[in-house]
């Protein structure tokens, strides 16, 4: 146990200070509770997966700047579609939306390793492409969701067998977020894919002479976070209930969580349990500045102080680290 | 009584929100009746303005004011609210929901009426700039609406050029720039509110002014005042809607409905060419306010505050 | 040739950009034998083998595998027709534990468990980032990894470099014992003692190209060096100085450096020593016994947890490298990447310093540091034909690069730590006599090196650590291999059933 | 090692070299290419007035990506020019009627200095990774500049003269703004080239490790860096609202992006070590004529915005064909 902690002592940190957060909310506003929970938990779901989606290809070595772009495309293709479509139809939409993504995420990857043109450089590139895309597929906001999928965001699930008074703290957004996660991340974190992606973040030269296929492996993990830009941008239709083709504020708040959640720009080092966490810190401090009414741009300055302050206890606590 | 009144807007740094909020700030504090005002204010997308709406929610507002992001993607929370007895008004920009009151400026008809006069301007025929604001963007859409209206109006009319400023001042600057270097003439601009950059535009680069329409933002109506040989028209989409939404989530407190669940601010048009439209323009003047602001600081009905109130952008409290 | 050989290199070329690494190299190798690749810096051979292993591909050139064509075009492609090489940079994957790196290569745990146990290292965690273990576990692990998966030709790219004396007897001991399975090696290094106690033949490369072959025996050492230089080369002891006319004691006056008590962590605990004015003073011991610590804490790098540092009489305490290089304290440390700007030219490579403070900021007087630079390249013979950037130049010349900064920059006090590792024997020839000549002139060294041998062709005393601790300082006269040996395991001369057994001094190392 | 004879050279390889050598030749071809393009999509295009307004845009672009450039060249990256300018932009604007024009662009650098400076010992001292250190900064920039806004609305706002003379003047043909940018731009060259800061600069960013053995404090180098960056910034401000004439609260951000990408394409290395301030002048200039094509070009917008990603990708895949090695 202390062992883990202390190798884990930046993840054991976050949960503190989210478990923090959420007592100085109650003070701060005595009757936050379960619906709380359950907006706090619906206002995470595009960010958890952008920064999903960022954290797969931090881990290996590069960064994605369309992850925003990609999310508006597949939003506002998803809202076309169901668009006058029957309920049932929508399953089709969403699987087809998700191989789109990741079929964007591998052009992203290839172009990545046929152009040799550094990661950063390309998915600039790739940012005005996809916005592009996403404003041929739509002009303005407009477009619908099926009920159901909608559905699946409102509310508390009803287990048989657990009292309502507890599934009701666990809102149906939190358990199809841990769902969407877990259902990828573990398996890749168990697989020789999910080995190699570290392995080429840690040192791509290594990798390649211990026998990883170093741009096939790059290629998937771009199309991996292809894919959770994916689910990004079907929760962003769900929740909206139609697609937007401007992008939203995700490409640099995925950048922040992952780097408030510990992973390491430059790769080979990280989770994705981290930068989940810090999702719902940054989340849960807006939420307390717009219960005590602070000036709004206040906030903003907040927001950017917490950021920097928490990244430079980091940096001073891996000092500290490496000294002793 | 004393009202907690909640704001969602998600447009950050841009003079007409700016104004909006102040608008909100100033008529708060003037009704009286308003303890708190409780702000939510940063540049995102629909999905954020749903998380900003279930806050206030959860911070127990008593009314929502928000100038929505979309007509139709932030219905849900806007539902939730008024379900749980929360009055809600959108400004600016109509939404969807039923349960909630609109009052926004008609912006198909801010589009339409400064294109039709434009139109009429160059004579019904000839060519014209068609500088949007940001692509994908509702308001935008509902612009284009209107100004496609006119242009119907007008077969002889053609759109010799139409680009996206995106609401920029620099990207709308460069862009007319780079037009006016191509030397193909063209006889009027349409602008989407990125007007005084577009005047500057043309007197510094010493060519001919043609017609130009844009807001009546203030840098624009000191131009239509001064500069020698412009001929244009401000049309009018005052951000201080904002104010007069908060006046209205008073009023459905206190517990007055009004007739409709939908008001539509009509916009006017002031064109520097008429004794009338000058007089209009002479009086809206005002130097000493931002460029960006628009001159209508005020909407007789429906706001009580003074300019003094509005400049110190003080809400209750403060 | 009785025996079909198992692998058949010929004709192979490969060149980068402007460089041409390799003109026409070829290599043979049947079942059963160690072939050595031996080559002056520069010469081709780590190319050959990323060639012959898939790393990099050849622009022309025909490789036989069992008699059969092959091309092969990945790492992973040449373990499967069982070409496992070991290469000269570590190639575990740092962030990773050693567990996730064996089922990253599909290396079975059980042998490869085997193998390190053998190989001399004890109590090794799977669960051990990487990146925690010292260079020369890695390496071990690097040859553990290799040998589990039953290799028929193994390629070891100077494995011994950086291993400690009783590593490389391991090492040996287990390449002999590949050929008694009729499996072929194929041995790169720079020491001919390991050469000649290992290998059948000798293939030797010069500028890219093959130049012939020799059977290894008696003599076979003149032989080898003159084809791998191309002229015959001064024996060491024609350009050392005999070890006799050492500089005359001056035990009165102040030391340049004294080193009292200090300590730094677990690894280095109470050293003591001087360090004379004119001295070379080297240090000796075995892998990780505290001499990376020592060298790091005198050059500033780390501060000392306890102790005191003396410099001409005087207190002082670094918090910088910078503290220390303006005490006229300068480091070259053992790995030149760690000390070069490699993208950069030599010139400004050998200027570094001189801009170091701020306000040395402001404009460059191009003339001045030309001649400065000039003088220093001058002095240490490095070959400029390559100088655009440092990364072209052969590691032997980016070595002296690291050395040449500090005597454009003036030095009192040179801090070598080990600069002739995976040196030629020319280039190492060239660096005693300089470091001689900077002592002469008045300056101090500091010279760890991990060769015994050449602690009596350039030193005046020595110092042995053993187990963070001065155990001996020994004159140079005495200083022969078998004492200095004796003396690094913690067995003092006097003093022959020492409690220190070998066994505790290699599991010194991981941890 | 050996160098091969010159004459085995056949000529492909030789222009491969000279371009490796000399990577501002594909560079400015580049230019050349684009504007031969667009005076073929809209002739007449090409004229004096035309180069005026380009160099005019180009100019405040080149100067954000003169930070990016000295950022990027020790491995780090300034996100917060962009508001950095705008702030300097719109002190000056409001502060022009209470301070007059000296006090004003003395005060209105202050920020952009203390923005920089902040950053430095972050990125410094700390060891904050300077995407998340001027993103940050960045965004507490914004907030102080709205919370500024809110107490001078009454003070109204207006460009001193000598702003808009720099920005949108002309002297014989040629924009008045070159008066700043050249002596600026020369003064950086120089740095680079001919200073021990610039030379430190390099060594940071390609391996700091080595710095610190030579002897180099760090810190002192990033602090000095992203202090001088917001400088930097600061002036762009004051040149920008000069040619805007709108002192807008979101002036300058348009900008961060494309001055990133101008110092990519002029070729400088994100990863540090690597680049000049030359290339990054074309890159801004290359991004310049592009934004003019495509603004010229009549398409929707959502296909304008495909083919300006795809044109920057395609721009730095032949650069780093050409200028990489073998
Ligand atoms: N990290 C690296 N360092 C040096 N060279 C590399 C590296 N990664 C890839 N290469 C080079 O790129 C080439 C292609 O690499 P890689 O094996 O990853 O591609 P691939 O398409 O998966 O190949 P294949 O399927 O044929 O095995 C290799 O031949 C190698 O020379
Ligand atoms: N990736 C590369 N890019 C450019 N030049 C290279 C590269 N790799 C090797 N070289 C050059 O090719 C030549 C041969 O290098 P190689 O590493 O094979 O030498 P070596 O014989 O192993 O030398 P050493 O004994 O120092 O290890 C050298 O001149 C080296 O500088
Ligand atoms: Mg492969
Ligand atoms: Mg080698």
């Amino acid at each position: 146990m202390i062992r883990f902690l202390r190798s884990h002592y930046w993840i054991t940190g976050l949960f503190a200070i989210l478990a923090l957060l959420l007592v100085i909310t109650k003070i701060i506003q005595p009757e936050y509770g379960a619906s709380g929970i359950d907006s706090l938990a619906r206002a995470a779901l595009p960010f958890a997966f952008a920064a999903a989606a960022q954290t797969v290809v931090v881990i290996a070595g590069g960064i994605d700047l369309s992850i925003a772009s990609m999310m508006a495309v597949t939003s506002v293709t998803a809202a076309v579609m169901m668009d006058g479509a029957s309920e049932e139809y929508a399953i089709f939409v969403v699987i087809f939306v998700l191989c789109l993504g990741a079929l964007m995420g591998t052009i992203n990857g290839l172009l990545i390793v046929l152009t040799r043109v550094p990661d950063i450089v390309v998915t600039l590139a790739m940012l005005f492409v996809w916005e592009g895309v996403a404003l041929m597929i739509l002009k303005a906001p407009g477009g619908a969701a099926a009920e159901w999928l909608k559905g699946l965001l409102v509310g508390s699930l009803s287990i048989p067998g657990i009292p309502d008074a507890v599934t009701v703290w666990f809102p149906k957004s939190l358990i199809l977020l841990a769902v969407c996660l877990m259902a990828v991340w573990i398996p890749f974190r168990r697989s020789r894919f999910g080995l190699s992606v570290y392995a080429i973040g840690s040192n791509s030269l290594a990798a390649f002479r211990t026998g990883v296929s170093v741009n096939r492996v790059k290629v998937g993990a771009y199309a991996m976070a292809g894919l959770f830009a994916a689910m990004g941008g079907l929760v962003l239709t769900m929740s909206t209930g139609i697609g937007a083709p401007i992008p939203g504020p995700y490409l640099l708040a995925s950048v922040a969580a992952v780097v408030l959640g510990g992973v390491v720009l430059g790769g080979g080092r990280g989770g994705l349990l981290g930068p989940i966490v810090a999702v719902f810190i940054l989340r849960l401090v807006r939420t307390d500045l717009t219960f005590l009414a602070v000036d709004p741009n206040i906030t903003t300055i907040v927001e950017g102080t917490i950021m920097v302050v928490v990244v430079m206890i980091g940096g001073l606590l891996a000092v500290r680290g490496r000294r002793s | 009584s004393d009202y907690t009144i909640g704001v969602s807007n998600t447009v950050q740094g841009n003079g007409w929100r700016e104004e909006m909020v102040c608008a909100m700030k100033a008529q708060a504090k003037a009704s009286g009746k308003v303890k708190s005002l409780n702000i939510a204010h940063r540049n995102t997308d629909a999905a954020g303005q749903l998380e900003d709406i279930r806050n206030l929610i959860e911070a127990g507002v008593d009314a929502i004011v928000v100038n929505p992001a979309n007509p139709e993607g932030i219905n849900s929370a806007i539902k939730e609210a008024t379900d749980k007895g929360i009055v809600v008004v959108a400004v600016d920009q109509a939404v969807t929901e039923p349960s909630a009151y609109v009052l926004s400026n008609n912006q198909e008809e801010y589009a339409y009426l400064g294109a039709k006069w434009l139109f009429e301007e160059i004579g019904g025929k000839g060519s014209v700039v068609y500088m949007r604001g940001a692509a994908g963007a509702a308001a935008d859409d509902d612009r284009d609406k209107g100004f496609k209206r006119a242009l119907a109006e007008y077969p002889d009319v053609k759109v010799a050029h139409e680009v996206f400023t995106g609401w920029q001042q620099d990207q709308g600057k460069q862009q007319i720039l780079d037009y006016i270097a191509t030397g193909i003439p063209f006889d009027g601009v349409w602008t989407s509110g990125i007007d005084n950059v577009i005047v500057d535009a043309f007197v510094e680069s010493d060519v001919p002014l043609v017609p130009i329409v844009g807001a009546d933002n203030a840098g624009f109506v000191g131009q239509l005042n001064s500069v020698d040989g412009l001929v244009g028209a401000a049309v009018t989409n005052p951000g201080s809607v904002g104010g007069a939404g908060v006046t209205l989530a008073i009023q459905l407190l206190d517990g007055d409905k009004p007739d409709a669940q939908t008001v539509l601010v009509d916009p006017q048009l002031w064109e520097n060419k008429t004794e009338e439209g000058k007089a209009q323009l002479a009086a809206a003047a005002d130097p000493s306010l931002d460029p960006e602001w628009p001159v209508s600081i005020m909407i007789p009905g429906w706001t009580t505050y003074s300019k003094e109130d509005i400049i110190a952008c003080k809400g209750p409290g403060e | 040739m009785a025996t079909e050989p198992l692998l058949e290199a010929s004709g192979v070329v490969k060149s980068f950009g402007a460089v041409l690494a390799l003109r026409n190299a070829s290599l043979e190798v049947a079942p059963g034998e160690v072939v050595a690749l031996m080559g002056a810096n520069g010469a081709g051979k780590s190319t050959l083998v990323k060639i012959l292993t898939g790393a990099i591909r050849p622009d022309a050139g025909q490789i036989r595998i069992k008699g059969r064509d092959h091309r092969v075009h990945s790492p992973a492609q040449a373990r499967q027709t069982g070409l496992v090489p070991v290469y000269q940079e570590p190639s575990l994957i740092p962030d990773l534990d050693v567990a996730a790196n064996l089922r990253l290569s599909n290396t079975p745990v059980e042998p490869f468990l085997k193998w390190v146990e053998e190989l001399g290292i004890a109590g090794l965690h799977l669960d051990e980032p990487v990146l925690r273990l010292p260079l020369a576990t890695l390496r071990i692990l690097d040859l553990a990894r290799a040998l589990a998966s039953e290799p028929d030709v193994l390629l070891l790219d100077e494995m011994t470099a950086a291993l400690p004396t009783d590593l490389v007897e391991r090492v040996l001991k287990v390449v002999r014992q590949q050929c008694e399975l009729d499996r072929s090696v194929i041995y790169i290094s720079h020491r001919f003692s390991e050469i000649s106690s290992l290998c059948d033949r000798a293939t030797v490369l010069r500028d890219g190209e093959t130049v012939g072959t020799v059977e290894v025996g008696p003599g076979s050492e003149e032989r080898i060096v003159e084809m791998m230089l191309g002229a015959p080369v001064k024996s060491a002891e024609e350009i050392v100085r005999a070890t006799g006319s050492a500089l005359p004691v001056q035990t009165q006056e102040t030391p340049r450096l004294r080193v009292r008590n200090l300590s730094s962590g677990t690894k280095l605990s109470d050293v003591s020593f001087e360090m004379r004015a004119g001295e070379v003073l080297g240090v000796v011991a075995l892998e990780g016994q505290g001499q990376d610590e020592l060298f790091e804490v005198l050059a500033g790098f780390e501060r000392p947890s306890g102790g005191h540092i003396e410099i001409d009489g005087r207190d002082v305490r670094f918090h910088h490298p910078a503290d220390a290089i303006a005490a006229g304290h300068v480091y070259v440390p053992g790995d030149r990447a760690d000390a070069l700007l490699m993208q950069r030219s030599v010139r400004e490579n050998i200027a570094l310093p001189f801009y170091a403070r701020p306000f040395r900021w402001g404009n460059i007087n191009m003339g001045k540091e030309k001649s400065r630079v000039g003088a220093a390249i001058e002095r240490l013979q490095i070959d400029t034909r390559a100088q655009g950037e440092v990364q072209r130049l052969s590691g032997g010349n980016q070595q002296k690069v690291t050395i040449a900064r500090w005597i454009a920059a003036g030095v009192r006090t040179l801090l070598c730590f080990d600069p002739t590792r995976g040196i030629d024997i020319r280039t190492k020839r060239e660096i005693y006599p300089l470091l001689r000549e900077l002592a002469d002139q008045g300056s101090s060294v500091l010279l760890y090196t991990s060769e015994l041998e050449e602690v009596q062709l350039a030193c005046d005393r020595a110092v042995v650590i053993f187990n963070g601790r001065v155990v001996d300082v020994i004159d140079a006269h005495d200083a022969d291999e078998p004492t200095l040996m004796r003396a690094a395991y913690g067995l003092t001369a006097g003093d022959a059933n020492a409690k220190a057994p070998t066994g505790e001094a290699a599991e010194a190392s991981p941890s | 090692m050996t160098m091969p004879a010159q004459d085995d050279l056949s000529i492909a390889k030789r222009i491969r070299r000279f371009l490796r050598d000399h990577p501002l030749v594909p560079l400015v071809v580049l230019l050349i290419a684009l504007v031969v393009i667009l005076e073929l999509m809209r002739p007449g295009i090409f004229n004096e007035r035309w180069i005026g307004n380009t160099i005019k845009f180009a100019i405040p672009l080149a100067m954000l990506a003169a930070c990016q450039t000295l950022t990027m060249l020790t491995g780090g990256i300034d996100l917060s020019v962009g508001i950095a300018a705008t702030i300097s932009a719109f002190v000056v604007a409001t502060q022009v009627a209470i301070l007059g024009t000296p006090g004003a662009i003395a005060v209105s650098l202050i920020p952009a200095i203390l923005i920089g400076i902040a950053n430095g010992i972050g990125v410094g001292l700390f060891r904050v990774h300077p995407l998340i250190m001027t993103l940050g900064t960045g965004l507490i920039g914004t907030g102080c500049l709205q919370v500024y806004q809110r107490t001078v609305i009454a003070t109204g706002s207006s460009v001193p003269d000598i702003l808009a003379w720099l920005g949108t003047g002309r002297t014989f043909g040629a924009p008045n703004s070159l008066l700043v940018f050249v002596p600026m731009a020369a003064l950086i060259i120089y740095a680079l080239r001919r200073t021990g800061f610039g030379r430190l600069l390099y060594a940071l960013g390609e391996n700091e490790d080595a710095a610190r053995l030579a002897g180099v404090r760090s810190w002192q180098v990033i602090l000095a860096l992203y202090a001088l960056s917001g400088l930097i910034a600061g002036i762009t401000g004051l040149i920008y609202v000069g040619l805007i004439k709108a002192p807008s609260l979101s002036l300058a951000v348009p900008l961060l992006l494309p001055s990133v990408a101008a110092a990519v394409i002029g070729g400088t290395s994100i990863f540090g070590g690597r680049g000049t301030y030359s290339g990054t002048i074309v890159g801004a200039l290359i991004l310049t004529v592009l934004t003019t094509m495509l603004t010229v070009l009549q398409m929707p917008e959502g296909s304008r915005r495909i083919l300006f990603g795809l044109i920057i990708l395609a721009v730095t895949a032949v650069y780093v064909r050409i200028t990489e090695d073998s």
